[in-house]
């Protein structure tokens, strides 16, 4: 209603919906890298919730590479949009984008996912150091857990060169080249590995998992660059006071219970997400080029 | 020189064909025969059905109703016979393969598919009977040259060996020189007589030309409206025969002109 | 019959000529070479090729493997198809329109363009032969662009979504119809042509009064061609981010719903067909072939 | 000159019938509809496109500015081209030749199955309606799949690289060069079909020894210009995966690297249009139009 | 009835007529002329140049010298000539579009591209007049119905109705009676010969039948590899001159029948 909106909007400053959105609309990329299938609903529904909130109607936009969206955020054309955590990294550096918020875990902290690397049970490679000379499925260039993380564990041991890493395209089929047996070691992460094992696509007790990452921090929702400060301040107020029901049907979606009146999203800043930033620039992701 | 009409001793005998196209009935009980060692000519208007008859002895079309019997074996309606070969007014080789191989492929019906999948499989006695057919026609010298490359009355030529190749016992051949020069049309005719006379094949062909059939021919069959008018031999064929049988189709085009000037005026 | 009056057989001429053979086996050996490299670069082998047979099996039809650990375990395939009304077959619908949609935009807002570069890239219509090069080499770059490349350029310029596909399509199409069209002018009877230049008709004039109306049906043959071809492109580009039902094949494929994707993959050939037989149907009631 | 004898000037009659004009205006009115409905799908907008073109530009010449949130951001554009030898002209010329490999097996691998096909599918070769019509249906199916699709399937099934790149090609080329091919054989010349089959060859004969050699400089003309075809498909197969030098523009536009990947757009643009020249050659050279 | 022969008054005087593709010469200094109100008709054989020199006149061919007066107007070389019209053997109307629509687009070189860009554009004025060209020839009933639904003499005279909206003063036509049936060739020959004896235009035909020639015309131009043999009145135009113009072809034609009969034998 339009008393909670003024509400809101006295919460959040200054600022009401003629800042926010002066044409009505708010435009929101999601970009559902890892799970698309659960992820479209979740961020329709965030966008429903947030939109009443800001007292403004919230575009959701699907797309599934972050380039468009970072593309679309320098010209204006985005003016929030959520981001894998490589993508963020992204985001940041060619479009001047700000974190805001992500998914909060059971904890009421930002959740977080690990990367993988799966080998079959009765293989012989027991470390990162016993993948040289193997091949290894990743899953795309971009990808933060299924590309970047695992790509700097190899150089962490030294041994990226002596790794035939090939990019099978996603998550999912990477997983199915080790299940399939066309290589030695896949990139896993926890994400596809619970929809997988969920699917009956996999079968943990058949594998084993040889490495694990530091946690990665969820996906970012992320300011544009054509925000000005204190608006994206109340955006980011909005989001993780978001009502109780409809933190309870994301959810639902989600397939967790959110603690009783706990957010399902906590606000983030660019520091949280420096280890993977630093994680870019190791891998030379993101210099310039000479 | 001529062989004497035997009807009773006929290599291809056709009896009461017919053949209809939707309404259009286009052969109407045609009878007739060609004996071996027998040049026959048959002469009719534009659409008489000279070459659905020739098409329906040779298995291209299949008769509603008659019999057709060579050498005392009964055809099945729609089905080729292998002893009975045609030549063609298009001629009809593959222009690509050479002369030799496209005379071969007149035997292809008496070859199993191990033999003639390719050109490479074709057995060195076919070759060497294709090369004797070539000579009969006197094209022995261009069996290695692509047939697309001969002239005209050399390509018939060449159509006729096929048929040879084939050991047929009748040659049908529908207006096999009016695509041909005079010269041309000349030799393709004294090859038929030939065939006729030293091999005793019974020779069937539809001409356009009254005086070519009369030169050539023993005998001469007019066509129209699907049935025979007249048989005769061909010395006895006169000019008011043959110009009966155009006739009907003059009279036609008179009409469609006569209106059409109505028309204008 | 007479053989025995035939002259004595003349011997069979060889079918070859050295040369002949020479050639013939270098070209041989060169394409095998040649694919032989290809196969090993590409890990192609007919081992590969049954071992996926059976990666294909799975996928289509699912698995029951036991694993040398002795369990089992059982994994769906792509059949039996994905057939719930409300959570597959009708949002796939819906998909199937939008890439229709923009199927058909990319083809009919790429007319205007393609008729010109038609018009400039014929012999019959312009004989100016620098522009007439001109509108050919464009032709050749703008075609050898593939339609993905533009919808990636295109992102950048109007944000994403299903427009960066109708483009990119457009101008993809931009190419190929004015290629097509151009050729089908070329073969248009010079006949009418020439009676229209003799009566003092400018270029433009014969274009307008004795090319196009000669070769409308065939443009309009070749449009209809074009359309059912964008519209299988726009699955692709869907796959590549540009909406309809590929992006939501992609998407299901990334998500193990094998029988879902293979629903839609069964939609997309429905589609596909219907599109073929109507334009089939139109084509032959214009009048071209 | 005597226009006065002419007889009184006729009256021009009416150039249409009502019914047609009714006709004319509803399909008109139809087409605007469709369209209309189908721009607002798909977000078709001229404004868009022309606010969009300084996305464009950014994207192609970079991009330096300093934005409403204070942030400063350089980008570099597609434009000048990323020219270093080692680290990308060297890598894309070997991923083009991967191209070429995926194009090439992509083409010759399907010349057994879609000559079968062509041959079952033609009625100058099979007259047994049921398998010819099995063998246009089974076509109709394949090639309704777009190659990425497959391409989609096979990475699921068999893994990635350019393998099942291959594969996918292939299948699709199957059904496609099969409809080609099939249809040049309905147009050969009937001629000699009909001479073989009155000298009593069986329908594999005539097939061997009057309809192959008649028809094989079209087919080789048709299968060179599918190779040509399939070597942009193959391009298009590597932004989903499927190898070669589709997959690494899709991997420097990844990066941000806009001027690495505007590098191997060009060497694609020039590898296409060096095998359209070479096919156009071959082709002339083998007789086929 | 028919004109004399005035060459002064000439209303297209040809002069000097050069042409060659490559080394072959094809009109060898051609010159002849045709008055208002006169039929000249010119024959030759196949190869003789008559053709060319038309096309020539009309700008399809950029002559290699000569020059071409229309009414005392000097044409630019390959340039259309918008008083000089041209009907062709194979008619070259468009099938497709109305009998009116083709005979209107005869006044395309007079109309600006604002009044011409579609059939739709046609000025009033322009269809009234082309119904009158059309009711010249005799078809104005057919005004509305598709080109190509006309028989071969009714196109052949539209193509002559198209001439005259051109508002031409000489008329070329080129094998106009030769895709015609004997009827239809009257009919237009007839017309030609009203032309140019009702509306005085200059009127010359490329024929292939001399008796037609002598029937319509009042001059008869003989052409020989590219230049005049004879130019007499029709009258004076016996059967020997005519046989002399084909006989070199003639000739030609049986030496190389004698080659291939020799090469057989
Ligand atoms: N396949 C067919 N379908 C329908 N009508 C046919 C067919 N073949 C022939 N006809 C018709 O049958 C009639 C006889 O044709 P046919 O070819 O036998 O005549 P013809 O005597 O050989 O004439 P021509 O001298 O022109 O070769 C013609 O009116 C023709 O139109
Ligand atoms: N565009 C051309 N290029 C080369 N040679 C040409 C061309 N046009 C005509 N010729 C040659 O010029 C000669 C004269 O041709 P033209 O058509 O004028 O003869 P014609 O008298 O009209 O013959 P016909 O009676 O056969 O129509 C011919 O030998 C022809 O081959
Ligand atoms: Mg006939
Ligand atoms: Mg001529």
């Amino acid at each position: 209603g339009s008393e909670a909106t003024t509400q809101k909007a006295a919460a959040g400053g200054e600022v009401g919906p003629d800042q926010i959105c002066p044409d009505g609309t708010l435009t929101m990329g999601v970009e559902p890298f890892e799970d698309p299938k659960t992820l479209i609903p979740v961020y329709e529904t965030l966008g429903k919730a947030l939109g009443e909130e800001l007292g403004c109607e919230v575009e959701v936009q699907i797309s599934d590479t972050y380039v468009a969206e970072i593309l679309a955020m320098q010209n204006g054309k985005l003016d929030i949009g959520q981001f894998g955590p490589l993508g963020y990294v992204f985001a940041q550096k060619q479009a001047g984008a700000t974190p805001l918020a992500s998914f909060a875990g059971e904890d009421g902290k930002v959740s977080s996912y690990t990367g993988g690397i799966w080998v079959p049970k009765d293989s012989p490679i027991e470390s990162v150091e016993d993948l040289a000379g193997t091949t290894l499925a990743l899953s795309e260039s971009g990808s933060t857990s299924g590309d970047a993380v695992p790509r700097k564990a190899l150089i962490d041991a030294g041994i990226e060169k002596d790794v035939k890493a090939e990019y099978a395209g996603g998550h999912t089929e990477a997983l199915l080249a080790l299940v399939n047996g066309k290589v030695d070691a896949a990139e896993i992460n926890s994400q596809t590995l619970a929809s997988a094992t969920a699917e009956g696509q996999f079968d943990e007790s058949a594998f084993r998992q040889v490495w694990t990452s530091e946690p990665i921090l969820n996906d970012p929702i992320a300011a544009g660059p054509n925000m000005a400060p204190e608006v994206s301040a109340a955006v980011q107020e909005a989001l993780v006071n978001l009502p109780a029901d409809a933190v309870a049907e994301i959810g639902e979606y989600l397939d967790f219970t959110p603690p009783a009146g706990k957010p399902a999203l906590v606000a983030v800043t660019e520091e949280d997400y420096q280890p993977v930033s630093e994680l870019a620039e190791a891998l030379d992701l993101t210099t310039d080029d000479l | 020189m001529r062989a004497d009409h035997l009807s009773a001793a006929a290599t291809l005998r056709v009896d009461g064909l017919r053949k209809a196209f939707g309404e259009k009935t286009v052969l109407d009980g045609l009878t007739f025969d060609v004996s071996s060692g027998e040049v026959v000519s048959l002469l009719g208007a534009n659409g008489s059905g000279k070459s659905t008859s020739l098409r329906c002895v040779v298995g291209l079309e299949r008769p509603d109703a008659g019999t057709i019997v060579v050498d005392g074996v009964t055809g099945k309606p729609g089905e080729a016979m292998p002893t009975v070969a045609m030549v063609f007014q298009k001629i009809h080789l593959v222009p690509r393969r050479s002369v030799l191989d496209n005379v071969c492929a007149g035997a292809l019906g008496r070859l199993g598919l191990s033999r003639s999948w390719s050109v490479l499989a074709f057995p060195r006695e076919l070759q060497e009977e294709a090369m004797a057919c070539l000579d009969r026609v006197g094209l022995a010298d261009r069996a290695r040259e692509k047939a697309g490359r001969l002239s005209g009355g050399q390509q018939q030529r060449v159509a006729v060996a096929r048929a040879l190749c084939q050991r047929a016992k009748v040659l049908l051949a529908d207006e096999p020189v009016s695509a041909l020069d005079p010269a041309a049309s000349e030799q393709v005719m004294n090859l038929l007589r030939s065939l006729a006379d030293d091999d005793g094949l019974a020779v069937a062909a539809v001409l356009h030309q009254p005086d070519l059939a009369r030169r050539f021919s023993d005998r001469i069959l007019g066509l129209a409206g699907g049935s025979l008018v007249f048989d005769s031999p061909a010395a006895e064929v006169d000019d008011d025969t043959v110009a009966g049988l155009y006739r009907p189709a003059l009279e036609a085009l008179e009409a469609a002109e006569a209106a059409r000037t109505k028309e204008f005026a | 019959m007479s053989i025995a009056t035939r002259p004595p057989e003349q011997a069979v001429p060889p079918r070859f000529r050295p040369s002949g053979i020479a050639v013939g086996v270098a070209i041989t050996l060169g394409l095998i070479i040649v694919h032989w490299y290809a196969a090993v670069q590409t890990n192609t082998s007919p081992k590969e090729l049954i071992e996926g047979w059976r990666g294909l099996w799975n996928f289509l039809f699912g698995l029951d493997k036991t694993f040398p650990n002795g369990k089992t375990i059982h994994q769906d395939g792509a059949f039996p198809l994905d057939l719930r009304w409300s959570e597959t077959i009708r949002p796939g619908l819906e998909y199937c329109l939008l890439t229709i949609w923009i199927g058909l935009l990319g083809t009919t807002l790429s007319i205007p363009a393609a008729l010109l570069f038609a018009i400039i890239s014929s012999r019959t219509t312009n004989r100016f032969v620098p522009l007439w090069l001109a509108g050919r080499a464009v032709m050749s770059v703008l075609r050898a662009i593939p339609e993905t490349v533009y919808a990636l350029m295109f992102i950048a310029a109007v944000g994403f979504g299903a427009f960066p596909g109708v483009i990119a399509l457009a101008i993809h199409n931009v190419a190929v119809m004015g290629k097509l069209w151009s050729e089908s002018m070329d073969e248009v009877d010079q006949g009418p042509v020439e009676a229209l230049r003799v009566a003092g008709a400018s270029p433009v004039q014969t274009a307008a009064h004795a090319v196009l109306p000669a070769v409308m049906p065939s443009l309009l043959g070749l449009l209809l061609y074009r359309f059912d071809t964008n519209v299988r492109s726009s699955v692709i580009l869907g796959t590549v981010g540009a909406g309809g039902i590929g992006f939501f094949i992609k998407t299901e494929v990334d998500s193990f719903h094998f029988d879902t994707m293979m629903t839609y993959v069964c939609m997309v050939i429905v589609l596909i067909i219907v599109i073929d037989l109507f334009s089939a149907w139109l084509r032959r009631k214009v009048g071209a072939v």
